[in-house]
């Protein structure tokens, strides 16, 4: 039987996942923003699981509101990287260290 | 009838009827699947023949004429060309992506339809988010394109694919304000309930209420699915032909196929959005009530398949009639087009519906009567 | 005033249902269409197609291996080697024609000082193998005997515009 | 519900699948590929936990616009794949201690926590006639009118800072009005002058 | 008024010109061009085509411009209608007979009458009657007739009278029934004889061996310098999809003037031959077999590695480069067994040598001395440019004398042949005593000693004797040289005595590991070395880079590898005065054979030479020049030793190496085998 916790267990291993994507690709800038976006879809999912199984909708509201922070939040992050790209023609991560005091 | 044949029926009947309620369910909705998938492909193959005959008269040629009587048959001959062509799989290219990137186009083309109503009880899959699934359809559609695009690892097809994909994206927001306003008037996502709103004649579909968000969801279409005169993904005179240059054999049969059903997809959604889809023109008029339930021709007047199917050819028609007359745009013009008109106005007319709303005209005359 | 109506027909896709319009009528015109192989178009006698070496009358080449041809062929299509022949005359020892590069204009017929190479009014022909656009001295010189009679007629008839 | 079980477990497996592609995969463009897989997978859970607008919206927002925009930037962003995948091995250590303490912490919590508890293993319960799509709408446009109101000034700010960004100022760049330019008519740009012609001096 | 200038007008324009001098010499100076056919500025005036007709003011009539002498005041018209009008008359006579066969004819798209009936014909005959038909000469195998379209210039037979001194074309009968011929049915026989090709205007006198096998037009050419003699005459090949079609020469002055030799303009036949070799040939257990060329050098190499003193010998006419790279590998290798020197017979004077062989003065000079001697030399033969410079000479009234144990024949007045015995009889006799007065009475003088000399078995002390008149006489001094480049392979340092190494006779005697042989044929080259194929067979590995493949070769080497001839190859020559003349390969290379200095640079690259990777010969070159250094040409002047061995100087062991058998190119070109001259060199039995 499928319940709260198998949701939340598989969630937890995604961003798990993501995160450990986020140290070995930490380098690059490309992925990392793909490993934020997977550890918000673990978040979704639990707020998902969570409303369905708490019977509260509000919770999928949440989703929803992430959803359109996430897609600003790539959509600000590519506009960036490709500016990036094409003035120093490398989306390195250790390259971008001008502003380090 | 002799009696073994209806003893047989019977049986099987009997057989069918005794099989667990899944069963039966994913029985049925498999060969619903299955007449949908069908039908749509062989509209597909004679939409190749019409297109080249509507093409042809228009040049004052006479198109197909060799296979079979009046050229009926060439759909057939081209299917077999391709299918016995090799297909060519370009030596520096990303192999496994280049093959499933056909599959991955006509995927979508052909899951959208179930959620499309034939007729009043014909559905594969009568979900409630139906417009959002079909939406949602054909924007997964632009992967099959990119991802051909890049795999073929050759700058023609890399450069098409990128037309392709911006213009779809772009043509994506219009085609989606379009349709909020089709939700607005309808009130439901659900397709079926879609088309009961226009229900009662054809002064009652939502072209006339919604006439431009019905031309700027209608031209996005055509830009969605590449066909002239949007068609800068394939332009042959700068781009030999975009994204499916090195495809050949099976694997362009299926680009092909993805197409022409993106386009009969998009006919139908049309006719299902604004033109009151499966329904009777004729349906108001009450003198017709009483030939409703006819069992030949009541369809011509109550409403039924065949009037789908009109509206759906009268459309492709329409592609095929733009296809033969406008020259193709230049690829910021299209850009343009969509960004910077279709997006204005279709928010613009969002917000003279929310006004049409407010004083309960058109579509919401009876609304909270 | 005229800004507004040009708004108005903007708005209205007026010059796009205009085209539309303009392909809807031709869908009734006549199609003008050849069934090709069973109709043709008439065809002149000058009409410029397969290439073919021709032989005077006592069978004798009438290529001298002047590379008048190859020097005037715009597409390099003609390659030809020349040596003294059997009777100690300049004759070819090849003459190729890449029916691949050729373009058909018929300078080459124009530059024969013998009117050795002539265009005929071949067009319907086709290779099956690599290598079988290359019209060798031998195909040529077939193609002229097989064909002399149409030839002969064609260069008759063009006779008095020379 | 053995089914749903099946199911479950199935694009659970796919999905973590697929996200084990997204930080492995060599090639970037294989990365998004994966991403956009996970997403399909993530939706088919979400469908399964009867949030179908929300799954949709996942499809169509996630995969039909910003994954394209990911594929978009690293098709034409020619990145320089090895050099950028260098040093995979090497933090991969770290990661996976790192990782390793998070999962035990995660499991920690979901499991150890919830031991002597009831589990919640049902839905709650839906009225009849429930239709996920309604019952979002209703809460969203009510209760959290104002966020909704943020979110799309935060999209909005999106979209401006976006084109902002990426915008790049060509001087002397010449450009057509393709409208005015159909819209001319002859007697717009030349004037007939009627003059009488002039007596020999 | 100075009497060496004459003021003159050429179409209005006023123009200086030395009294003297004919009016078509001024109007080609100014560029106002007057057509011709009968002129030409290395032969004398004829007058007899009238084609240079020009108006002079005062004359009632047009007059040639080629036999007309400037005067003062003169005013000429070349363009006036009445010139005009002459001209194109003249031009519609010549073409009464002219017949219409310019398609089939060799002369088309470079023939002067074709060119000009462009400008001054008219495009329809009025000549109705017939026409006149002559019947062809076979005047041998290098020139081919066509007499029906001579138009009677007579340059051929100028040629004939001034350049060869030999007349052998003549006019025969008047009027229209002139005919050009050559009185009795015989071949035309002179070294420089095929120039009659190039000075004819029209297609009458062609080129045998190139007969219809091209066309002017579709030819690339391409300019190199001819390698059968050490004057390094300036040629074009003519080139038609990589292959060469004929020969033409190209006008240097300082060298060749305009012309060139027969041998220079055939031996491309040569290129083309049936004994070309075209795969590298290996032989194992007596039996050869083809290899690839990888596996071929291979082998070599590792013969030229594993041997502990390898002899390398390469002919006189391998180019500089060549030389360079030998030299390179040989010092890699440890020895200095290397040389070019394969026909000189006595070596024991060899530390003396000049820095290379040098004539003493420039070859533009040769005409210009007094007097001159020539020793030990068939001249003609050797050098026939250097021979028609002497005539030259002669015709300026130079005493020319020669010394040499046989006699030849010479078109000019002789003052002394001195001949009848061994050269070293003759020189240190009294019968050279009136030779040496006209030496000393001269003031510009000079001793030749020539290419038999060059070979005779007491070469040092012919050597010594000539070197002792010149300086006796205050002569200059000077030698010719075998082959093309002896002077560049010397300052190349393919030389044994600068390191203590043997030379080629003595390389062989001694016996090695391994021998390199560079385009040297054993049995027809090698005079240096007695019964030199039985030799080579007995060393224990011959290599042998070579164009061609012979029976000798086959006996006497173990490994073939196929280079490239003169035209094949870049490279560059120097010649008997000194002047180095660079040039790139000109043909497609026959089979897979390659530029020898490409072998040479792949064979070192295999023996583990260093700096051994050159992409081009020009970096081959520079880093040769580098090394040789700024050099200016001395003569040899060592001490008189004349002791002789016995026997040594014997005519009879004279080598005359015939004109036609120089090299191996030479030796396969088929037309030059069939002159006259090669056929009694044939028949004499000589070498």
């Amino acid at each position: 039987m499928i319940g709260l916790e198998h949701y939340l267990t598989v969630a937890a291993m995604l961003f798990v996942l993501s995160f450990v994507g986020i140290i070995i690709n930490r380098k690059n800038l490309i992925l990392l923003l793909m490993c934020i976006e997977l550890m918000l879809l673990a978040v979704n999912t639990n707020f998902i699981a969570f409303s369905r199984f708490l019977g509260d909708d509000t919770g999928q509201v949440f989703v929803f509101f992430i959803l359109t922070v996430a897609a600003a939040e790539a959509a600000i992050g590519l506009a960036i990287l490709v500016v990036l790209f094409r003035n120093r023609r490398s989306i390195a991560v250790q390259e971008l260290n001008t502003l380090k005091g | 009838m002799p009696d073994f044949v209806t003893n047989m029926i019977d049986a099987s009947v009997a057989w069918w009827l005794a099989l667990p309620g899944v069963v039966q369910y994913l029985g049925t909705t498999l060969f619903k699947i299955l007449i949908v998938t069908v039908a749509v492909i062989l509209c597909v193959a004679f939409s190749t023949y019409f297109e080249r005959k509507v093409i042809g008269s228009m040049q004052a040629r006479v198109g197909p004429n060799r296979v079979g009587p009046w050229g009926l048959l060439q759909p057939f001959a081209d299917v077999f060309k391709l299918l016995f062509k090799e297909v060519i799989v370009p030596s520096q290219s990303s192999k496994f992506i280049f093959i499933i990137a056909p599959l991955l186009s006509l995927t979508p083309a052909l899951a959208a339809w179930a959620v499309i109503p034939m007729n009043n009880w014909f559905v594969i899959a009568d979900i409630n988010a139906g417009l959002l699934y079909v939406l949602a359809l054909t924007s997964v559609g632009v992967y099959g394109v990119i991802l051909a695009g890049w795999a073929t690892n050759s700058k023609y097809a890399l450069l098409g694919a990128m037309r392709s994909a911006a213009q779809i994206v772009a043509y994506e927001i219009a085609m989606g304000f379009a349709l909020v306003g089709v939700l607005m008037a309808a009130g439901s996502l659900n397709i079926g309930e879609i088309v009961t709103a226009q229900a009662g004649g054809f002064s009652q579909w939502f072209l006339w209420p919604l006439l431009p968000l019905f031309v700027v969801y209608w031209i996005a279409g055509v830009a969605e699915t590449n066909r002239a005169p949007f068609d800068v993904a394939e332009g042959e005179s700068e781009i030999v032909a975009g994204f499916h240059v090195e495809y050949s054999g099976v694997a362009f049969a299926l680009f092909f196929l993805a197409e022409y059903a993106n386009m009969i997809l998009i006919s139908t959604l049309t006719a299902v959005f604004f033109l009151g889809g499966w329904a009777s023109p004729l349906e108001g008029l009450a003198i017709f009530e009483p030939y409703h339930d006819l069992t030949a021709i009541g369809w011509f007047f109550g409403g039924g398949f065949p009037w789908l199917f009109i509206k759906m050819a009268f459309f492709m028609y329409v592609f095929f009639w733009l296809r033969a007359t406008f020259p193709r745009y230049r690829y910021d013009q299209i850009m343009r087009l969509g960004w910077k008109v279709f997006i204005p106005v279709t928010i613009v007319w969002i917000a003279v519906e929310g006004a049409m709303a407010w004083f309960h005209f058109g579509p919401w005359s009876n609304l909270g009567a | 005033m005229n800004q507004l109506f040009s708004y108005i027909k903007t708005f209205a896709l007026w010059e796009l249902l205009k085209g539309l319009s303009v392909t809807q009528r031709n869908w009734f015109r006549k199609s003008v269409t050849l069934e090709y192989p069973e109709e043709k178009t008439p065809q002149s006698h000058r009409f410029r197609g397969l290439h073919a070496l021709r032989r005077y009358p006592n069978g004798e080449e009438r290529c001298i291996a002047c590379k008048l041809c190859e020097a005037v062929c715009p597409a390099l299509a003609i390659t030809i080697e020349s040596g003294v022949g059997d009777d100690g005359t300049r004759r070819t020892s090849r003459y190729d024609i890449d029916l691949f590069k050729c373009i058909y204009c018929g300078f080459c017929e124009e530059a024969c000082p013998v009117d050795a190479i002539v265009e005929t009014r071949i067009h319907e022909y086709h290779m099956e193998a690599p290598g079988e656009n290359i019209m060798t001295k031998d195909k040529l010189l077939a193609i002229g005997e097989k064909y002399d009679a149409m030839i002969s007629a064609d260069k008759a008839a063009d006779a008095k515009y020379r | 519900m053995m089914l749903h079980s099946i199911l479950f477990y199935v694009f659970a497996a796919i999905m973590f699948g697929a996200a084990l592609g997204v930080i492995l995969s060599r090639n970037p463009v294989h990365s998004v590929m994966f991403l956009v897989f996970t997403f399909f997978n993530a939706a088919i859970l979400w469908l399964l936990a009867e949030a179908e607008f929300l799954a949709i919206v996942l499809v169509l927002v996630y995969v039909g616009a910003v994954m394209v925009l990911f594929l978009f930037v690293v098709m034409m962003l020619d990145v320089n794949v090895e050099a950028a995948r260098r040093g995979l091995t090497r933090y991969a250590p770290l990661g996976i201690a790192l990782a390793l303490v998070m999962a035990i912490e995660l499991i920690n919590v979901i499991w150890l926590r919830s031991q002597g508890q009831d589990a919640i293993t049902e839905f709650a319960v839906t009225p009849e006639g429930y239709s996920n799509t309604k019952a979002l709408g209703s809460v969203l446009y009510t209760e959290h009118v104002y966020a909704f109101e943020i979110a799309a000034v935060i999209l909005l700010l999106a979209i401006i800072a976006a084109i902002t960004l990426t915008m790049r100022k060509r001087p002397g760049l010449k450009v057509q009005n393709i409208a005015k330019q159909v819209a001319v008519k002859a007697k717009d740009r030349v004037r007939v002058v009627k003059m009488d012609a002039e007596k020999r001096q | 008024m100075s009497n060496d200038i004459v003021n003159i007008e050429v179409d209005g324009k006023p123009v200086e010109a030395r009294p003297g001098q004919m009016v078509i010499e001024v109007t080609d100076r100014i560029g106002a061009y007057v057509p011709r056919f009968c002129y030409h500025e290395k032969l004398s005036v004829a007058a007899n085509c009238r084609m240079c007709l020009v108006d002079i003011e005062g004359a009632p009539k047009p007059i040639p411009a080629c036999a007309q002498p400037v005067n003062e005041g003169m005013k000429i018209f070349t363009k006036s209608p009445r010139a005009i009008a002459a001209q194109k008359a003249t031009m519609e006579f010549l073409l009464i007979n002219h017949p219409l066969d310019c398609p089939i004819c060799d002369q088309g798209g470079e023939c002067e009458l074709q060119d000009l009936a462009m400008g001054y014909g008219r495009d329809v005959s009025r000549y109705n009657d017939g026409k006149r038909v002559v019947k062809d000469k076979n005047i041998g195998p290098l020139v081919s007739t066509d007499m029906t379209r001579c138009i009677h210039c007579t340059r051929c037979v100028r040629f004939g009278e001034e350049i060869q001194g030999k007349p052998q074309l003549g006019t025969t009968l008047r009027g229209e029934n002139v005919v050009i011929s050559t009185y009795v049915e015989q071949n035309i026989d002179h070294e420089l004889s095929a120039n009659i090709i190039d000075l004819c205007p029209v297609g009458a006198l062609n080129n045998k061996p190139y007969r219809y096998s091209a066309r002017a037009w579709e030819m690339v050419q391409r300019a190199t310098v001819a390698p059968h003699d050490c004057v390094g005459s300036n040629i074009y090949t003519h080139v038609l999809r990589g292959t060469i079609k004929r020969i033409v020469p190209r006008t240097n002055e300082a060298i060749n003037e305009s012309w060139i030799a027969d041998r220079d303009r055939f031996s491309y036949e040569a290129i083309y031959s049936p004994d070309r070799l075209v795969k590298p040939r290996i032989k194992e257990s007596g039996e050869w077999r083809d290899l690839e060329w990888e596996d071929a050098l291979e082998f070599a190499a590792n013969a030229l590695k594993g041997a502990s003193e390898p002899g390398l010998i390469a002919s006189p006419s391998s180019t500089v480069e060549e030389g360079h790279l030998l030299a390179r590998l040989a010092q890699h290798l440890g020895t200095a067994n290397l040389d070019h020197r394969i026909e000189r017979r006595d070596f024991s004077d060899q530390e003396n040598d000049p820095l290379f062989p040098w004539l003493g003065c420039d070859i533009a000079d040769i005409e210009k001395q007094d007097a001159i001697v020539v020793i030990g030399s068939n001249i003609r033969q050797e050098a026939p440019i250097l021979a028609h410079r002497v005539r030259k000479a002669a015709l300026a009234g130079a005493s020319v004398s020669f010394v040499n144990s046989r006699k030849h024949e010479y078109f000019f007045d002789i003052d002394n042949y001195v001949s009848g015995a061994g050269l070293v009889e003759l020189l240190s006799g009294n019968q050279i005593d009136s030779i040496v007065d006209a030496l000393t009475k001269a003031e510009n003088a000079l001793v030749v000693l020539g290419n038999i000399a060059g070979r005779h078995r007491a070469f040092s002390a012919v050597r010594s004797l000539a070197a002792g008149i010149a300086a006796r006489t205050g002569a200059k001094f000077g030698t010719l040289s075998p082959g093309a480049n002896s002077a560049g392979l010397s300052l190349a340092g393919v030389l044994p005595q600068r390191g203590n190494g043997l030379h080629a006779g003595a390389m062989l005697d001694k016996g090695l590991d391994a021998v390199l042989l560079l385009n040297v044929e054993p049995d027809a080259d090698l005079h240096a070395v007695d019964d030199a194929v039985s030799k080579l067979a007995k060393q224990k590995f011959v290599v042998a880079l070579t164009p061609f493949v012979s029976d000798a070769l086959l006996e006497a080497a173990d490994l073939l590898l196929p280079i490239g001839t003169f035209a094949e190859t870049s490279g560059t020559f120097v010649n008997v005065e000194g002047t180095w003349q660079s040039f790139g390969g000109v043909a497609n290379p026959v089979g897979e054979s390659r530029p020898a200095w490409k072998v040479l640079r792949v064979l070192g690259n295999l023996v583990g030479a260093e700096g051994f990777d050159y992409v081009t010969s020009e970096d081959v070159l520079a880093e040769c020049r580098g090394a040789v250094g700024k050099v200016s040409p001395e003569s040899f002047s060592g001490a008189a030793g004349s002791q002789v061995l016995a026997g040594a100087d014997n005519p009879a062991d004279e080598i005359d190496t015939p004109l036609y058998s120089v090299d191996g190119l030479v030796r396969r070109a088929k037309a030059l085998q069939l002159t006259p001259g090669a056929r009694r060199a044939a028949s004499e039995g000589g070498d």
